[in-house]
């Protein structure tokens, strides 16, 4: 990983010690040597998400929320800036594309990064099972991912991502591609997970019902080459009802103002 | 055969299965079709389209294989070359995969080692026995060491065609669920480069045949090569023919083996 | 008290029928050696092995390789010959002519003026054997075009009229004339030419020359036996047979290549090759070389002087 | 080399693009890497771990070398082979790449002819020389032949493995947008299939230098492999070293070529 | 293509001649031979599609919404039922799955059914540059799909399926990975070029909101093996404003009323 742990950040307890994740003035941009051509993802992006904090992105496509969570997870190299994470575990990362591996079946698909870690079969096969209870696949336990749906596919993704308890999860549009039904069972079901453990979640979402669902705080991005242009705060407070929600005002002046943020520079 | 479903009909689930079923009738059916090349040969030879001097009828070849059988004397042949066969290759072919997957996964490993292979491979094999032969001596050695050198390139390549072809996405998701550098050979590399993998291993058993062939034509008193080698120096065409048949068959048995194996390792591909 | 081991590398050929004979028959054993016949390929090969150590003894041919490794310091102990062609025909090792050659009129050597011609290789005995036969016809190998190709090719190539003329050795001749492929044009070209000769590696044979005498009169008992009508012998047939993965029918009445009784080598032989290899300028040194320097006589006298109180 | 970017520092910039220049500059100093093998045997003729007589040391042979090129020697014998080798290597690679793309797209093509490929493969080139010698003659279209057997069947199955790797959403798309059987093999399951194709391409272009140093053996008065084979005849070593160096040189380069086709044409790939 | 066109079909003018897509008693299952098991994807679904209609599929994840609609492409067999497809031209497809070409570029991509018809260099520049113009990748047209971010390749996605102008459009949620904004102005640009065209638009979705903001009539499908439950009218006239609508009760009525249906046999 080319993230800094500076060795302070890991012992907590100093006045910023609740901040998990960093960045600093961040810059990424990607070089494509045969043509010559330089293509600005992330010009100077700052933001800082604290322990157990949930914490929603949104930004019009291709304005760099996908790269930004990527150096996030060490896959990406930054041009400059400063990214700190602080945790004892790597981050768990749910990737947009389709990235369930074709030569393993759905229950392997999901065991994949405990079987790394050595974990008991037994230990794996009961942990595997309550996430396919979790994420409805239990009848596709042996399908091999060419046999799922689309949506199928997105939720075993988010299972994997799930299977081994990390501190910081990442995750990139993980219920675009399921029902409005599903993702609300989901929505729940991480919402239930994040309460219980504590987790750091840094969530990328187009919706922006779903942000202010889910988000203790929404950042938005501008478009390519995305900043943060706002970091709005999330007022409702927990457990939180879809319906009841859309009666509050609130609700519709922030997603007048998301909604707003976005517009304001519309990339074509 | 026809299981019940809840929601189908037998008439359903009949021609529900009725494809696979076809496919898998068709592809034992097709196992014969070299069959068709020996029909071919024999009318040609029967309307003297071409020289029976040197193409004796498949039926012509047929009896004298059958004499052979019947001494046993062709057994002996075939024990020998397959032995040597599955020693090179396995010796060529082991190396050939690490080797390919450690290059297609390093950056560094590639650049420096990738071209010392490349300059390697097409140094003439038949040109460097002399050395083999002083390093490896006269014996089953040398022969296993030339059919490794000849599957260890083709391994070599495919594996690591293989493996650049990998999406990177695969990486990053081993990556990202904490691999190891073993880890990630081991669980995603050799898996996701199984297809190349197993169009080398194709293509390997062939060259294998290919090459013993050669080889046993060099210095073996045993091996269906030398079989072949001893007929040729006698113009006896007919047995000649029966190794030529032989060891086609030997190596078209072993690409059916393998197939079978890639059907099974590799389910989720179209085969 | 342990059998001293021998090594010895030959090519599947009736030429090295003594050894297979030997070998199968129990002479070596009879002469107190546990001998090993492993297969080689060509003369550089055996020199090669010989000289480094790899293994101590083998027979070759004679050819530009063999002089020039000789003088590139590659040494072997030359002990005895291997075989050299009859002085009667038929000759194992006839010049054959292409059965529609031989339609289109060519039935004399110097009809071969112009005409392609099978060699099995620039440096070796067939280059040799053919030149003699061209001699017969007042040509050289220059003014014929030379086509390398080993002998079982010339039987495509006689097919397919892609040589007038080739290079032949039995029992391969005997099969072209059975299909109408060919006839033997000429065949007293090569009367009494000496073909190679057996070796040992240089240390072996100062360290064991016992060991080395015991080898030749076993190889001498086996000789003289096939030289005086044991081809005629079934079982020698099945041994050979064995060998050379030649059918018996097959090796029954052909012509083979013999030794003098003694094993000596005839050098008069060699040095007219040597002489032919260097006018072709095959040869990478000047004036003859110092074959006496390599050549013992002295252990085939033993091994003669051995057989002889049997 | 730093150009101007609105929100870039130069500094950025010459950070951003120093991974692409130093990976051209990697590469081009990899391509010297072979010589370190010339070393090590150098090294090893000096202190007398290899046998002189046999194996010159690397700067002997370059003598030799030397003397060879200034007599123009050598060229001759170079433009034989590659000639042969150009030949040969179209002959063989374009219907193996047709084949495998008919073969892997169209399931009926596969299961008829598959096997009889699968068949034909493994019979040994050596034994049926005389055959070819027989069809072909004794002239260079014999070896052309040679070469373009060894090379169909590396293309055929490397272009058939590619094509079977081909994701199905291409051929979905292919279909939906109304490709023709034809546009589908050229648009789409060619491009597709490139990656393999190009393993294919580099092991055809190795194995063609091999197989013509065998086939110049036999009928020929030119051509490298003839060189070696004359040379090794009448023991001259170096010379014969001179040969050897200069057909592997000849295939390294020819795959360092195809290498750079293939960043040129695989542009989407890693490399 | 398996699908049925019979000739009387074609010639329109009948009582039922507007109904360009007809699907009765459709049966699909997949057969897994190597593990003996069947999966039903859809059973006994009914609907018909009129001439010009804008109809949304919604339905539960892995219901088999992407299975019908390939069907109706001709890219996968019915099992049984029958599918009558009547048009000149084949539908255009736009895949759930990333469906872009990795050997073209952005331009090559979008221009690719154009190019095998044979259609002129210069005219395939011209629509290439609209189309690239509205999906606002004008800037991209150079770069190859992997410098794209996912909601850029999918866009490619959508202008390839519209560049070549045929009667019939299938889109699998063709908007899934875009943000609310860029969803908006396609949305629109969907609407436009339908109104315009007079094309037959079926387009799967999982947001309600969509689907009430495009269509004509929505059809929801059961869980799997999923089976049409229910064919709504939208009754709201065109053009439609987004914001509006939601002011009316009918909006939510039948909001509800969908929800109310996918919810009934949730799938876990
Ligand atoms: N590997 C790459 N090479 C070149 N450019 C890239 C690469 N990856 C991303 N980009 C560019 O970086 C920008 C940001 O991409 P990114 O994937 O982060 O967008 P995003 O915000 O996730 O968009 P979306 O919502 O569509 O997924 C895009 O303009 C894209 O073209
Ligand atoms: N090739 C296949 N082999 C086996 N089963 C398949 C295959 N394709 C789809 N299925 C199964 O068919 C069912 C329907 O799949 P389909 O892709 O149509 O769902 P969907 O409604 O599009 O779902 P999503 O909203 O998640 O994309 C699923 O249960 C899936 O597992
Ligand atoms: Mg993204
Ligand atoms: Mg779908």
């Amino acid at each position: 990983m080319n993230v800094a742990v500076p060795q302070e950040g890991r012992t907590s307890g100093s006045a910023e010690a609740a901040s998990v994740i960093e960045v600093r003035n961040l810059v990424k941009a990607f070089y494509d040597a045969s043509g010559d051509r330089i293509t600005l993802a992330a010009t100077d992006v700052n933001f800082t998400v604290r322990r157990g904090e949930f914490v929603c992105i949104v930004g019009p496509s291709g304005c760099g929320k996908t790269t930004v969570l990527r150096i996030l997870a060490g896959l990406e190299q930054l041009l400059s800036g400063e990214v700190r994470i602080d945790s004892m575990t790597q981050p768990a990362m749910v990737f947009q594309e389709a990235s369930v591996f074709p030569w393993l079946t759905v229950s392997q698909n999901v065991a994949f990064p405990l079987s790394l870690k050595g974990v008991s079969a037994q230990k794996q096969r009961e942990r595997v099972a309550e996430l396919l209870a979790l994420t409805g696949l239990t009848e596709f336990a042996d399908a091999h991912p060419h046999q799922l749906s689309g949506g199928m596919k997105q939720r075993v993704s988010v299972a994997r991502a799930l299977v081994d308890d990390r501190d910081i999860l990442l995750m990139d549009e993980p219920f675009g591609a399921l029902d409005e039904q599903t993702r609300l069972t989901l929505q729940q079901e991480l919402l239930r997970i994040w309460e219980r453990t504590g987790k750091t979640v840094v969530f990328i979402t187009h919706s922006v019902d779903e942000a202010l669902t889910l988000a203790d705080r929404v950042l938005v991005m501008s478009p390519r080459p995305g900043t943060m242009v706002a970091d709005l705060l999330v007022p409702f407070e927990r457990p939180r009802d879809v319906v009841e929600m859309r009666r509050d005002k609130r609700f519709w002046d922030l997603t007048y103002e998301v909604w707003r943020l976005l517009a304001a520079a519309p990339e074509h | 055969m026809t299981t019940a479903h809840p929601s189908l009909s037998p008439d359903e689930i009949e021609r529900l299965k009725a494809p696979a079923r076809r496919e898998r009738i068709y592809r034992i059916l097709s196992y014969f079709s070299p069959l068709l090349l020996l029909l071919l040969w024999e009318v040609a030879a029967q309307v003297a389209l071409i020289d029976r001097r040197f193409f004796p009828p498949p039926s012509a070849i047929a009896g004298t294989a059958w004499q052979m059988i019947a001494s046993l004397e062709l057994f002996d042949h075939i024990g020998a070359t397959l032995r040597r066969v599955w020693v090179g290759y396995a010796m060529g072919a082991i190396p050939g995969v690490l080797l390919g997957l450690i290059l297609g996964l390093s950056a560094p490993a590639r650049r420096v080692l990738g071209p010392i292979f490349a300059a390697l491979y097409p140094v003439p094999k038949i040109a460097i026995l002399p050395l083999i032969l002083l390093i490896f001596g006269v014996g089953d050695a040398s022969k296993f060491v030339v059919i490794a050198i000849g599957v260890f390139f083709l391994m070599f390549y495919n594996t690591l065609g293989g493996v650049m072809q990998i999406p990177q996405i695969y990486l990053d998701v081993a990556r990202n669920a904490g691999a190891t550098k073993f880890q990630t050979f081991r669980r995603v590399a050799l898996p996701s480069a199984l297809p190349s993998i197993f169009t080398g291993l194709k293509l390997a058993a062939g060259s294998s045949f290919i090459i013993i062939a050669a080889a046993e034509f060099l210095g073996a008193r045993s091996g269906v090569g030398f079989f072949i080698w001893a007929s040729w120096q006698t113009f006896a065409v007919s047995r000649m023919f029966v190794g030529i048949v032989v060891i086609s068959a030997l190596g078209y048995l072993t690409i059916l083996a393998l197939e079978a194996l890639e059907r099974h390792f590799v389910p989720w591909a179209k085969h | 008290q342990e059998k001293p081991q021998i090594e010895f590398l030959y090519s599947p050929f009736a030429d090295y029928a003594p050894f297979f004979v030997a070998k199968e028959l129990g002479y070596f054993d009879e002469f107190g050696l546990d001998v090993t016949l492993s297969p080689k390929s060509g003369t550089a090969e055996t020199i090669q092995m010989l000289a480094s150590g790899n293994v101590v003894s083998g027979a070759a041919t004679w050819g530009a390789g063999l002089f020039n490794s000789i003088n590139s310091g590659a040494t072997v102990t030359i002990v005895a010959t291997l075989a050299k062609m009859p002085d009667t025909v038929p000759s194992p090792s006839p010049l054959m002519v292409s059965e529609q050659a031989w339609q289109d009129g060519i039935r004399d050597v110097k009809d071969l003026k112009g005409k392609r011609v099978g060699i099995p290789g620039p440096g070796g005995f067939g280059l040799y054997s053919v030149a003699k036969a061209l001699e017969k016809g007042g040509l050289t190998v220059d003014d014929v075009e030379a086509i390398y190709l080993p002998p079982p090719a010339t039987a495509a190539a006689f097919a397919n009229g892609g040589l007038e003329a080739g290079w032949s050795i039995e029992p391969f001749a005997l099969q072209l004339e059975k299909e109408g492929l060919g006839r033997r044009l000429v065949e007293d070209h090569t009367f009494g030419t000496e073909l190679g000769f057996i070796a040992f590696n240089n240390e072996f044979a100062v360290e064991n020359e016992d060991a080395v005498v015991n080898f030749l009169a076993a190889f001498l008992k086996a000789a003289r036996q096939l030289d005086n009508g044991g081809w005629q012998d079934e079982k020698i047939l099945d041994i050979v047979s064995e060998y050379t993965g030649t059918e018996k029918e097959t090796l029954k009445g052909i012509a083979y290549t013999i030794r003098s009784e003694d094993g000596s080598i005839d050098l008069t032989s060699v040095r007219e090759q040597e002489e032919f290899f260097r006018e072709r300028g095959a040869l990478e040194y000047e004036g003859p070389i110092d074959i006496e320097s390599v050549y013992r006589t002295d252990l085939l006298e033993k091994a003669n002087a051995l057989l002889a109180q049997q």
